[in-house]
């Protein structure tokens, strides 16, 4: 029997493989599929302090091999989420983790203030990165001294462990990396979507209500890999892969590379059951290549 | 809600851009109602990424039908499909027509806009089920445009055809021709399914005529099951507009509750 | 009939279309298939001063829609280029760019010195933004100040237009492409390749034997476009967008966007014939929707 | 170097993972020698992106044929299209083997491993054309990995097969087998094609007894005619070693240029 637990030194993990925010719902849109508690956990969709309409329509366009989409975080709010969301996911025998939003650094803080007092969190994950809620896509995760100011303040006011989501718009993710360890991020997680546009050619207009949107999907792969790649050479703090992993070898793509865990978006809309199979897979690959731990695989890459 | 990741093509109609599919999905085929979607992935790598939804078109107690037109590349590769192939869907998602029993012994209307004829097959079946007299309206470009003409007929449905170019029953608009024939009667409800400006007409008519119309809407829609927040439209709920999830509170709306401003980009 | 010409203030293209630097050769590779002179123009593979070997092998990588090279720009130096290939490509009736690498400023200049002496190219574009040279994907482009002094530098050494070459690999690309123009560049390309790796799970090594490469086609146009959305506001000199583009719809998003011309890459290698093509695609859309000129269509899209 | 966009395929094998498609593309067909390869568009669309490289296998005055296996998604859907479907292929590409008039009245051999086994159906025929007395050496993992066999023999080639897990033939190492038979002849060149350690052994073997020998070479290719530089391998050109295209200067080079230790990566 292969062990495939995870340990993030903050929390355990039964197996690498999360659901990622946003692309999970509150989870239990899942539930009709498979049994939520076989994941290693779920991240749920991004909440700010109120309930957010989120961007005009439409909101997604596909490309080739990938998916833009302007949702702009609409969501039901801390206290609805506290009151009528949570205490169903307090029943799934797995880590919950929620996305933490925020207008501002405050908002941020308050989002984890409140829910500080909620049990049945694992983990909070403070996305300072959304690329397609502020006109250009700007988000602290693009400059270090914002995401260490953030960080910061969100490690004051939490109980919880904090994963930062880093942003792949950037010059050199190393470096933001590195404020965010230092700003006391207990775990990284990366990567966001790409800022990105589409065009419709008759119209002659963006197709996107909000113009910019996020680029995620298979099409990333190669560019958030080779993120997590650069930053796990560089920090102390387990590191979160994410960006385009639909498969089993694409969550090893990342693993080997050095990630401790894995996170699927984009998979979950075309099989819902995409995260299922993918730690089917890694338990197949396990036993193949000899390896009775998943822990074994983590960080093999030859140099 | 069910996974079939191995539904089998059973039967495959085609007339120029328009296919029909049959496909063998009991656990599907069961659960469906009339206005309800399917969503197909289209191959099982990258491109096209996303599922994409069709109609039921019809049922029996093993198969659905879905009916499509070709409008870009997932369309087009799913048209390639052959008897036997297997297909991955996930079914029955939304909330359908209202066709129950109150519309007994009442005159409904149904009108279809090209592919919009799709879910209408299905729906005129149930609505006839339950004893309404249904007429169904369909309109398009051109008499290439109604290949489902004659299995309406066939099947006993009374049918009233338009088409902009003339070539085939009433010249002009589906809508037109709806507004004109409802000087002669008043039917119990109207459902309706086509482009958006279309419905848009059919509810302003309905509107004037105090008819209660119900609305099956389209979205890009990335998942199809309430999970990517993608597929909003403007639509009042509980007294107060917001955008909701037209693949799991729809896509069948009423027509009073669609913000039809808003609805079209 | 419609005109297809197109005027960057320093030359005048007899269409949009140019093909990219590195993925069409020195051009006479695709003599077989057409006749070159039907070209917008083209960009022949990135010249150093001397020859160079290029990367060990492999340097192809296919991803989802996307293709990562760490080719490491061989070439046959500006010698050879002057001697052999030059003369043949100054019978060919279309603009003639060359792609200007360098180790340092120092090499950008010498490049341009020496083949400011030689008649028949049409102008330089600078490739200060190639990301699978150095180790990690350090390029000028990266930096405004590493911009503005080699754009500063070439453009004094220069009788020629010169077209800087931008990377998307920068959290403001704004910023850099401002730079540039300040410098004095005539024109900016953008975007050169994404920053990409990939990971063999079965050997559990890098594929690319440079490890780091660039990622290029369909899957990068939704970034790529974003880029060149953000930076034709911004600048007031002509922009040539590249990307991902295919097809004639794809070219269309960029003119639309604001790009003057754009360049064709990876998809020469698909389809050699794909600029003539997309050539094609824009006279028809320009008929189809009533443009005289395709000089209308540039930059028309609604906000 | 020609392209031909609708190159019709006229025909098709199929055993288990191997594939033989006739495609009819008279202009390629002219022109093609041994050793030469086409490129193939596995699809109009994105996925996936890059034509793939296929050695010619046989060819009339009208039709190529191709002979491969399927390794992944692109030889998967490649292996889905059938006799009518047309293929988007340019070819001839790269220089052959050398297999003219001076091999006559010699005893010459061709090796090939798995699908490696691809160019030496046209090459045994263009050699027994020009009066050379060929052995075929062809080696797999096992019996299914030799689907060729028959056809060899239907044509009067004389035939040595091994298979690893002795299903068929010689049990072990198809260059093992050739290394034992050689102590019996003394082949004028070897031709050979498969996984490269086998070519290296060949490569080996053969320097041993001063045999020449060329091998054709495989790599990723990006277009096939020259213009990335993606295909390169380390080979020794006019006394000096360098990175060689092997779409243009190859695939097949002679043993001694080829400097193993760097053709494996
Ligand atoms: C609930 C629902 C039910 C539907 N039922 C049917 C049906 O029964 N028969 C039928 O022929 N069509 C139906 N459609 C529309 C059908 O889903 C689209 O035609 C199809 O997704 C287009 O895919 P494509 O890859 O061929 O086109 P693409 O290449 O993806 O796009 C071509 C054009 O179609 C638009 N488009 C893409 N996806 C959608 C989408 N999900 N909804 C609307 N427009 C889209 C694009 O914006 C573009 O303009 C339905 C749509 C919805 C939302
Ligand atoms: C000159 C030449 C002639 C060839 N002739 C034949 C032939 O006649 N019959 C045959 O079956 N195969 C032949 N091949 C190999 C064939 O091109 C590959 O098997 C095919 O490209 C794999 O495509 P795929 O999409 O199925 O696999 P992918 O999913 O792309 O990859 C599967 C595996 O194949 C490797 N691969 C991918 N592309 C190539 C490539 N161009 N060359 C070598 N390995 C590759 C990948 O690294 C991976 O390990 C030839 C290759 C070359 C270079
Ligand atoms: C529709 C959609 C909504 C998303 N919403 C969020 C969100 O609320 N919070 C967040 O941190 N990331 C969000 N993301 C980003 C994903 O969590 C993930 O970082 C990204 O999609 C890359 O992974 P993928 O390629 O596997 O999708 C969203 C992505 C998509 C596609
Ligand atoms: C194989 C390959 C080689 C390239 N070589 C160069 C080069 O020598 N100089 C350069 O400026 N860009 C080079 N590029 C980048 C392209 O010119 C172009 O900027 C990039 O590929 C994006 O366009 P595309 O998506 O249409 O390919 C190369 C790209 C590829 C794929
Ligand atoms: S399509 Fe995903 S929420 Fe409706
Ligand atoms: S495959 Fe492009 S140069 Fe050889």
């Amino acid at each position: 029997m292969t062990d495939l637990t995870i340990d993030l030194g903050f929390i355990k993990l039964k197996n690498p493989v999360i659901a990622a925010s946003g692309t999970f719902g509150y989870g239990l849109e899942f539930a009709p599929f498979f049994d939520l508690s076989k994941l290693g956990g779920f991240v749920v969709k991004g909440l700010y302090f109120s309930p957010r309409p989120g961007n005009p329509p439409p909101r997604l366009v596909e490309t080739p091999s990938g998916l833009i989409n302007a949702i702009g975080l609409p969501g039901v709010g801390v206290r609805r989420f506290a009151d009528e969301i949570l205490p169903q996911l307090r029943k799934i025998k797995t880590a919950i983790i929620v996305n933490v939003c925020g207008e501002n650094e405050e908002e941020y803080a308050s989002v984890v203030e409140f829910l500080d007092k909620e049990e049945g969190i694992s983990a909070y994950e403070l996305n300072i990165s959304c690329p397609n809620v502020e006109k250009d896509g700007l988000c602290p995760a693009l400059d270090s001294e914002a995401t260490f100011s953030v960080v910061s303040l969100v490690k004051k006011t939490s109980s919880r462990p904090v994963i930062t989501k880093l942003s792949p718009n950037v010059t050199d993710i190393v470096e933001i990396a590195l404020s965010a360890q230092e700003a006391g991020a207990d775990a990284l997680s990366l990567v966001n979507t790409l800022l990105a546009i589409a065009v419709d050619v008759e119209e002659r207009k963006p197709v996107l209500g909000n113009i910019f949107g996020g680029l995620s999907g298979p099409a990333i792969k190669p560019i958030s890999l080779r993120m997590v790649y650069q930053v796990v050479r560089r920090v102390k703090i387990p590191v979160i892969g994410m960006g385009g992993i639909s498969s089993g070898r694409d969550a090893l793509e990342y693993l080997i590379t050095g990630a401790k865990a894995v996170e699927i978006g984009t998979a979950n809309f075309i099989d819902p059951e995409a995260s299922i199979k993918i730690i089917e897979e890694l338990k197949d690959y396990c036993e193949e290549n000899g390896f009775e731990r998943i822990e074994d695989v983590i960080g093999t890459i030859k140099r | 809600m069910i996974k079939d990741p191995q539904a089998r093509i059973i039967g495959k109609e085609n007339w120029k851009d328009y296919y029909l599919l049959s496909i063998e999905s009991p656990r599907i085929a069961t659960q469906a109602h009339p206005g309800q979607f399917v969503m197909v992935r289209i191959t099982s790598h990258s491109y096209p990424l996303l599922r994409r939804p069709f109609s039921i078109h019809f049922k029996d107690e093993r198969n659905i039908e879905i009916f499509f037109k070709i409008t870009g590349s997932g369309t087009g590769i799913l048209s390639q499909k052959k008897s036997g192939d297997t297909l991955d869907i996930l079914g029955p998602l939304g909330k359908g027509f209202h066709a129950g029993e109150t519309l007994r012994g009442k005159d409904v209307v149904a009108v279809g806009g090209g592919r919009g004829i799709a879910p209408l097959y299905f729906l005129a079946h149930e609505l006839r089920s339950h004893g309404a007299a249904v007429k169904i309206f369909y309109g398009g470009k051109s008499h290439e445009d109604l290949p489902l003409k004659a299995k309406f007929e066939e099947n006993g449905f009374e049918l009233f055809c338009s088409t902009d170019d003339g070539s085939l029953g009433f010249k002009g608009l589906i809508s037109d021709y709806l507004q004109t024939e409802l000087q002669t009667f008043n039917p119990a409800r109207i459902f309706a399914c086509g482009p958006e400006p279309m419905m848009e007409k059919i509810a302003e008519i309905s509107q004037s005529g105090d008819i209660p119309t119900e609305f099956s809407l389209e979205s890009v829609m990335g998942c199809g099951f309430g999970a990517c927040w993608g597929c909003v439209k403007r639509i009042r709920k509980n007294n107060h507009e917001g955008w909701v999830k037209i693949c799991e509170e729809g896509p069948v709306f009423s027509g009073e509750d669609i913000i039809w401003t808003e609805v079209e980009k």
